[in-house]
């Protein structure tokens, strides 16, 4: 399909539709990707596409200039049409120096488009990036479809009037850049020009340079003839279910998810968190809610966050905590307490590349089984796992309402993936949820218990502060009712089936077990929990029309099961959990229901491609893989 | 009773919980609990105004004896636990009791922390020198060559001196007092009177596993002769004989304990100035003295007090935000 | 059958003879009675008898005299025939306070021995121990055979003489109480004379009180009459393997083997530890041994000493670590660390009741997950656990031997029934041991890559100071052989697998699966690990015996399995699992084998008793459980 | 160079490692970096004698850019890890790097104990008051009202001097230097000399997140007017024009800073004493000058010296004792 618009010479431009594009951005960790990238994906989640965005960076704060471990990328996915994940492959890489060409151009579909910053690639940098020649003078590149663009010598006239230091000025070559890709896919560049104004209102001479920039870059797309192969494109609006959008990730989503359900359960927040990549961003959000009853802690360190979130808990509040692996680790001893204590609390997981530090900058899901198991003594708690970065919302409400319904700390599990990618996000109805206040226990009964346990084996929150209703807490085991000490055999073994029982009915506040997509029963069913969601879709969806019989069942309960979940697995030939990690939910399946679930690990730090799972599908169910699948390039004729 | 204290109609006994005490008979806990819950009745403020937060020890056992709210935690975390409570629940007089090992070993970090943010919670550290709980191990605070079944031939560890290590962190509030001092409640009642982080050094004994360790201090009869209760304004006089003083040496210009007579006469002795925390430095740890009472007080905003008057000025800023609005902030769109 | 000595006044003294007894002796935890207990222990061990002794007391030092929360307590196990545990239910109860009589009394068989310290009768000590009327008066102890002495009173008598004050001279009353019981079952009292002698040394007064209240109350059961149904009693020796035998507990028993596997394997030992109830005397007894190349490091928390202990290991020393539930759970993230770091650490972890601080001295198995998967990330390591207090030797010496030869931290799990128990251990032929010497990396060759790995994945270890192989270690994801910090997704995937696999391949290492007792298939296969083994193995002896198709398999390595343990099951029609806890190990055993193994789970704090599972098995049998079996009293005509 | 410090053969790149540096351009890291490089060329050990230890946090990437042994290891851990490779590997000359959250916010605990033992380590705290690797939340040593990431509205946390919490845990060495300061080696040299820890806290310019925020003391131009270099013994005088001094308030008996002139001439300052702890408190916080140097040193026997010097006690009184001795100690009887 092809559509026309108006060029900057009064021409009409053909602009070739295309459903959906892929586009990397990588470059130092200077160069600013990062912000490049989300602008680009903000800017086409407004105008009505669906969005898909994966940041990719190393861990520390600027590598050195030209390294390849130092290269930030950026992926954007946007689309007309339903799409889930960040995209397999990208149809553009954008290598803003040889370094970031090394690492992505693999990645790269055959005959992509390459946009190229020619300035960067000196001998100097061809050699830290491990080049023994020039890639853009030894035909290596051909099988491309290559822009190469002298970008910052280009930067730098474009930006001379406004004054900048020429460190400033070089720095606006990533604006440029996002100036040339808005006019080669027709985007608008109003909103980033906005933005620009509004990041730079203290520094008016940087926003007016970057905004020059980014029109340098526009104009010079619209007046440049592109090499062959390479011409305007256009990504028409996707047909999104009706409402209000706006464009989320997964940690602001989770942060607005523990405001919601504190109004819910009509509660104010005391949020004690220590720093964490990648779960730092909840504090920050948080800490801009002081208007919203939100009290936030910026503790020494996890222990302390926790523990705080505890104090805050027994003193009648939501207390919240959030952390991502090492810091889950050392709240552990700690989460047993408000188990015994029978307080609420909320714990957000942001998972992280392990063991130990790890990968702090990359997505994994191993901390399920930690989560689940990771307390010395029977020690249980509810285990939820959001699947989108949207969900992170709907799924913090879930453990609010959990951990104050059920008087218990609740971890909710998400992802370095989720954390940071955003999409569109349709503004849920908040009337739709079911409010559940909290109504503390204030009646001054002759018999009053604190550890008396209603037939869900809850007990009342009192409040410190009513009369007549003092009673002490403790990590000690507590007699049944009064909770008082109590080293009583017979005591013991009740308290511990009545936690566990506690926990085990939850599921009958969740929803049963469904199939996401795909019949009720089959030949395979992939079950997955977190970020694996959009990938599976996906893939489900690609082997159904190839005719497969393949179901998905997504889990966002994972402790307890939600209920059913044994019948429908019952009903597939094949369980098969794709998981980013060594293999964990199926460990769990398999226990609970002596079902033969095999697992697909993946840990690389990165999120499934679609393609990794339709291949295994295929290869499960004996049809051949078809051939070159998923590698037409966009655009390639 | 102090006469500063208002009269309160609250008695001892209505700090008192219903449960037996679990302490070793002879146990200088007894005399702390005891001195805390006159404090209390003193104070004036009701049973359910109050919650004790402690840890895990002999000491931390605290809060099942008193009829307020409690929460006997985890070793080492109370000062944490209490700065999330005192967050939360701001009009709560917040009380932390912890020892020589869970506030000083394990938990020296919160403490260290809810000292310098100046969290508005009364710490009471029971110093025994000795982990009770676990049966005898050497604590941070026990003299170097003590035997003890971790150290069986004698520790070789240095102590950490308590008072010193408050006033390092930042501490506002410095007290020290020993189990069975008759000025303990009064000590505890300028603690809480004080806003902000009060920490309180008791000296304790251990019938059991350190017994008369202190000694030489709370000695009926000699004792008088090694401490010395200091008070604001006034002339550092010590002694069974009021013989004995501290004054400044004119050479380091640093504090040093005399005798009086052979030329010093009570003129030569300093005042006591609470606010000065160079002084509190010197008191904290003098070489044939131990200094009780408040060694040191400034004025600070307390921490939680801060952290409100910032909610309360955002608030009236930004006034209060609906979730509608927040969820709609920034850019959004249409679709129909 | 009987037999006869000599009593006193020359007449001879005709003894019934008993194949085994068990003596529970309670009272105040003033009272002395760990003491007592242990002392009885140690002559009966001395004396060639079989022996299990299991202290239970409360958390708090010294609780409030009188109190039933106060009441401490000892049982002896004494035999001339194998005994494995304990006992189910005492044959004597020794009750010095109401308290005692109160909390015990349920559990002594009916007809058994009462003795009683008729002083401590007083109506005040009766109301603290809740009793309305003084069962010494009402009839209500008519059931038992009551030997009811004014010990208090007698002891003040015995000890005057020696001036000691009325306090400390009425601490005396246990030695007193010992000496009547070592009348009655024929003890030599010269060992425990000697021990008082030694414990006293620096107090001749208090050692020569003792002395004379062991004595006297020697002389009054040897001069009293005793009441109806009361006979001096004698228990021959046990037919015992041959060999030099010491009696032993877990703890020190798995102190010993960490300085037997640091000369195996030819290190020294820094063991960095944090007092915790019940790990606190593995520190105890290191700290004693400095002379024997152990340095003992305690921590100011468990955070410090698991690093202490890393360091260590850093630094080319084993390093150890030892604690309990709470403490485990703060060395998670550290541990982790050493998982990344690939070093050697042995992490001994005496379980105790949980969750949270839960019950300090009391037993459990509750962290066998919680070792196995608790961790953040991928996170695998080996976990053993010790099955009998002289186990905990041997299964020290295994885990040294596998976290030096796979470079990787251990969990040994021990718990409280095992550290505070004594048994008589047959002192091990040490030539019997294959020495396993650490051969640090030293030669510089030209290619020294630090994470390097063999066939096995494990590295080579190098001593810090080694010239020329300066290496840097950490935390972060090491590329595989040089150890850069490498975040490429390939070699993260590569070195999760390794590190999973170096783990399995332990397997290859150690006893493939065996049946302990009984037919390698059959009707039911209990599974045990741990402490339960002796319950289990009497269990499973007197079920074969009453003609049931019952075995035991007992497991010392839970992770990885022993190899053909799935083959062993699969040879049974029911796989269970008894555990002192709520269901662990069997969820482990499902999801390894799809087997669907069922529990009996006991969260009391106390170890199993023989007959809860010989009724278990009668029930899954199908035959009905005899009458009264376990219930004729010792000695009961 | 100081005199005292031995020749060498070794040259500061020799204790360079293969790796590229990953801190940011401008960080003040690489001046300290080379800083510690030249103090242990000039130390003279070789590198395989040197092990680094360190945490989290940018600065805590240290040991990968030294020649030496290294261990990158957990966040705020690294002290303890050191202790017990000290006490494992004796003969190591151990460093600790650490930063401002790594050392006092995670890690003060350990902070605390590896000071007050006094064990034989070499720490450098990189103090650039901010959270680097994170993306810069403030930290304990920021200054209040400080705007960052986590508080949006300006930070209430009171601040830790992180000199003043080294005096307060009883360490033995305290000083204080600055990135680019051409002093920094020599105090290195200082710290590794002394027997025990050694507490060097390094002001550093974190470019990307708190830029700027040492410049009073450091800019080229009126930085010396702000800052003193005390030298034991030396007269303690300081400012562009050598016009400022340190003399004793002649009323409180304390420190304070002062112009010369008006009637004060060279002879009211005084010589540093870096032996007395308290002068070293004044030194740590003056109100408007910032000292560096060695604040304070005393020589106490450095506890991994204790630990061996106990097990060589042990060894000679005892003996060495058999694996067969150790089982058939105590009471052991024969089955034949
Ligand atoms: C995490 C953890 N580690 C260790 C322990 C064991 N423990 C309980 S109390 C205690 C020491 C208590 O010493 P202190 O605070 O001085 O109290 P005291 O008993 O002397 O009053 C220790 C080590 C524990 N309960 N939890
Ligand atoms: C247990 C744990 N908690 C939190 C983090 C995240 N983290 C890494 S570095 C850091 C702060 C570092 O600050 P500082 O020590 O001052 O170092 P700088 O980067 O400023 O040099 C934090 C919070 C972590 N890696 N591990
Ligand atoms: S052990 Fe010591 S501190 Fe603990 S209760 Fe007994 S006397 Fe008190
Ligand atoms: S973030 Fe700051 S401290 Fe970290 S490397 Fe960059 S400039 Fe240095
Ligand atoms: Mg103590
Ligand atoms: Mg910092």
């Amino acid at each position: 399909m092809t559509a026309t618009n108006t060029k900057g010479d009064g021409q009409s431009v053909v602009r070739e539709e295309l459903s959906s594009v892929v586009i990397r951005f990588a470059g130092d960790s200077g160069d600013g990707m990062q912000l490049t990238g989300s602008q680009f994906g903000a800017t086409s989640a407004l105008m009505g596409n669906d969005l898909a965005t994966f940041p990719d960076y190393p861990a520390e704060i600027r590598a050195p200039a030209g390294t390849t471990y130092g290269v930030s990328g950026f992926q954007v996915h946007f689309a007309s049409k339903d799409i889930r994940t960040p995209g397999d492959a990208p149809d553009v890489l954008v290598a803003m120096n040889p370094a970031a060409l090394m690492v992505n151009l693999a990645q790269l579909k055959p005959h992509g488009v390459l946009v190229i910053n020619t300035d960067a690639f000196t001998p100097a940098n061809l050699k830290k990036a491990g080049y023994d020649h020039n890639p853009l003078e030894d035909h290596s590149l051909d099988a491309y479809r290559l822009l190469a663009v002298d970008i910052t010598k280009r930067t730098l006239e474009a930006v001379r009037p406004h004054g900048l230091s020429s460190k400033d000025a070089g720095r606006c070559k990533n604006v440029w850049t996002l100036g040339l890709l808005y006019w080669l896919f027709d985007r608008d560049p109003m909103p980033t020009t906005q933005w620009l104004e509004t990041k730079f209102r203290k520094m008016p001479d940087v926003a007016a340079a970057n905004i020059a920039a980014l029109r340098a870059g526009h104009i010079f797309a619209e007046n440049t003839a592109m090499p062959n192969g390479i011409h305007p494109y256009q990504v028409p609006k996707a047909e999104l279910p009706k409402g209000l959008y706006r464009s989320i990730d997964g940690n602001t989503a989770a942060a607005y998810g523990i405001v919601m359900g504190a109004r819910l359960a009509n509660l104010p927040i005391m949020y004690g968190s220590y720093p964490i990549t990648p779960a730092s961003s909840l504090l920050h959000h948080l800490a801009k809610l002081k208007h919203m009853d939100v009290t936030t802690f910026q503790a020494e360190d996890e222990i302390a966050a926790v523990c705080s979130a505890i104090g805050a808990s027994f003193g009648g509040a939501l207390g919240v905590t959030g952390t991502s692996g090492p810091g889950l680790a050392l709240k552990t001893e700690a989460v047993g307490l408000a188990i015994g204590a029978e307080l609420p609390l909320v714990i957000v997981n942001v998972q992280r590349g392990g063991p130990s530090t790890g990968l702090p900058t990359k997505t994994e899901q191993s901390d399920l089984l930690f989560a689940i198991y990771g307390r010395n003594g029977d020690a249980p708690l509810p285990v939820l796992a959001a699947a989108t970065p949207g969900d992170c919302f709907h799924m913090a409400v879930e453990a609010v309402r959990i951990a104050t319904q059920f008087m218990t700390p609740v971890i909710l599990l998400t992802d370095g993936f989720l954390a940071n990618s955003a999409e569109p996000w349709q503004i849920p109805d908040l009337d739709s949820y079911e409010p559940f206040p909290v109504t503390f226990q204030e009646e001054d009964t002759e018999d009053f218990q604190p550890f008396k346990h209603d037939a869900n084996g809850v007990r009342r929150w009192v409040k410190p502060g009513t009369p007549n209703l003092m009673y002490r807490a403790g990590g000690l085991e507590k007699a049944d009712g009064p909770g008082n000490i109590s080293y009583d055999p017979d005591n013991h073994q009740a308290m511990t089936k009545l936690r566990a029982n506690k926990v085990a009915g939850v599921a009958n506040t969740i929803p049963a077990a469904s199939i996401e997509q795909g019949d009720t029963t089959g030949d395979l069913v992939y079950v997955g929990w977190g970020s694996t969601h959009g990938a599976i879709t996906q893939a489900v969806a690609q082997l159904r029309e190839e005719g497969h019989s393949v179901s998905h069942i997504h889990l966002r309960y994972l402790n307890p099961l939600p209920r059913g979940l044994e019948k429908l697995l019952r009903g597939f030939k094949h369980v098969v959990v794709p998981e980013m990690n060594n293999g964990m939910l199926d460990k769990v399946l398999r226990s609970e229901f002596l079902i033969d679930a095999k697992g697909i690990d993946k840990v690389k730090g990165l999120p499934f491609q679609i393609r990794e799972l339709v291949e295994d599908g295929r290869q499960r169910l004996g049809a051949k893989p078809e051939k070159n699948s998923n590698v037409v390039a966009m655009g390639a004729e | 009773m102090n006469a500063t204290i208002p009269a309160s109609a609250l008695k001892k006994k209505d700090f008192a919980s219903d449960q037996d005490i679990r302490w070793c008979p002879g146990c200088g806990d007894y005399a702390i609990l005891s001195g805390v819950q006159k404090a209390m009745a003193d104070i004036g403020a009701a049973p359910h105004q109050v919650a004790v937060v402690s840890g895990i020890g002999c000491s931390s056992r605290f809060p099942y004896y008193m009829g307020t709210y409690g929460f006997h935690s985890i070793h080492g975390r109370a000062p944490a636990i209490a700065t999330g409570l005192k967050l939360a629940n701001p009009d709560l007089h917040v009380w932390v009791i912890t020892g020589d090992g869970d506030g000083l070993s394990i938990g020296g970090n919160h403490m260290l922390h809810a000292l310098r943010r100046n969290v508005d919670l009364n710490i009471i550290l029971f110093n025994n020198k000795i982990y009770g709980l676990t049966k005898g191990q050497y604590s941070p605070t026990t003299e170097v060559g003590h035997v003890t079944p971790s150290s069986p031939y004698g520790s070789v560890d240095l102590p950490v001196i308590p008072a010193r290590f408050a006033l390092g962190a930042g501490a506002g509030f410095v007290a020290r007092g020993y189990d069975v001092a008759k000025e303990l409640p009064e000590l505890f009642v300028e603690a809480h009177a004080h806003q902000g982080a009060s920490f309180v050094e008791v000296l304790q004994n251990c019938v059991v596993f350190n017994d008369g360790t202190f000694d030489e201090v709370n000695n009926k009869k000699t004792g008088s002769d090694h401490r010395i209760w200091v008070k604001n304004g006034e002339p550092m006089i010590f002694g069974q004989n009021s013989d004995k003083g501290i004054r400044v040496n004119p050479t380091s210009g640093h504090l040093e304990a005399v005798e009086l007579g052979n030329g010093i006469t009570e003129a030569d002795l300093c005042l006591h100035e609470e606010t000065n925390v160079e002084r509190a430095w010197d008191l904290s740890h003098m070489k044939t003295l131990t200094a009780f009472g408040v060694l040191y007080r400034v004025e600070a905003v307390a921490y939680d007090a801060a952290v409100r008057q910032q909610v309360a000025d955002i608030h009236k800023k930004k006034g209060n935000l609906s979730m509608e609005e927040l969820l709609r902030q920034g850019h959004t769109w249409q679709v129909d």
